[in-house]
């Protein structure tokens, strides 16, 4: 299945890109959809401690299940106010 | 602005933000408003990049608000934060609550900012002379 | 407006009283506008009469200001408080701190406004349908 | 001596007046001038305890020895804010 992944902050500086479609397998999850983004842009550094997730457009956890066409983001420690 | 919630690149205004809230029978309003400070961890700060996740963030205010909501006491919540980039002095955030009492609008109005700070999908990079980094875990 | 402590009969602007505040590494300004409920105590407020002791108050504000300070944290503190008759809605007192970072901002913001209800020789006279009374002991 | 009370609130409408002067003996104190309030008005209720005093715009407790010329005022609970 496709999702589209959006990375901010530094990770979007690491990329190059703010969004990208990941092809992912049936059954993936949030996780995979990051260990993917790791794996394609490999100046981010995995770090599963500090990283959340959203899942269109909602907080969740890594183990959030995917689907078609759904929108993952990547959340590097967040620093607003 | 005539939204609670608001991400604008434009130039926040805290009376603005305050006058958007329901009064009637408020006793007691309190708004925090965050100001780009000249150093920052040690560091001369020139100017702030703030970047956001645009489609969350009003939501993720909304929420915010209804937690203050869940815990009672209060009458209204607004909450407008800036993106883009905002020079040494600028106002990066107005949070405004009314409430018929002073003790829950203090309480709400800290509350809001600390979660805001806490969970709002919105980013920060410091410029400084020494070069740009991207703010990690602010307390 | 341009002294920190003030006692008028005149409307109160809460941004002009932020305005006055030394926000030179100000990463916070907490204000709280206290307003003139409809309702109090049970009873149906038409309008407030706020009476002092004028000579004695803006040195009372100062002396507030002057234990703020004393705990630290915060860089500065503007107290301003209406007299005379208002009507339901409008703002009776004005606290405007700055100070580097949120949390002695809002400490001290509270403050304030708790100890000004302690010890400001400030009185208020409520009217209601059911004639005026003079409020004590308000908490 | 003769020292300046000033009454506000509820103690300024019961007297019908906001200063008036007091004539008292040397060695008064800020409580006998309450007193002489409370005799001079007997519409104003001695209340000890909800009653404050300032003499020369400072608080003061009710055993602050006067001096000629002094201002003291008597304050009824108080509810700025």
């Amino acid at each position: 299945m496709r999702v589209t992944v959006r990375l901010f902050a530094a990770h979007r500086e690491a990329a190059g890109t703010s969004t990208y479609v990941a092809d992912l397998p049936d059954g993936a999850t949030v996780s995979d959809a990051y260990a993917h983004v790791c794996a394609s842009f490999p100046k981010i550094a995995h770090r599963a401690g500090s990283t959340a997730f959203a899942l269109n457009r909602t907080h969740v956890s890594g183990d959030a299940p995917l689907n078609e066409s759904d929108e993952v983001a990547i959340l590097p420690p967040v620093a607003g106010g | 602005m005539t939204q609670h919630f608001v991400l604008t690149s434009q130039p926040l205004d805290e009376r603005a933000v305050a006058a958007l809230l329901d009064r009637d029978g408020a006793g007691a309003v309190v708004t925090f408003v965050g100001h780009v400070r000249a150093h920052s961890r040690g560091r001369d700060v020139t100017k702030l990049e703030y970047e956001a996740y645009p489609e969350m963030v009003e939501g993720v205010f909304k929420q915010i608000a209804d937690e203050i909501h869940a815990r009672g006491g209060v009458i209204d919540v607004a909450i407008h934060h800036r993106v883009g980039t905002l020079e040494v002095g600028e106002v990066s955030v107005v949070v405004a609550v009314s409430a018929a009492h002073r003790s829950p609008a203090f309480d709400a109005c800290r509350y809001a900012i600390d979660r805001l700070k806490q969970i709002a999908p919105i980013w920060k990079k410091e410029h400084s002379p020494d070069g740009a980094v991207w703010v990690e875990d602010r307390p």
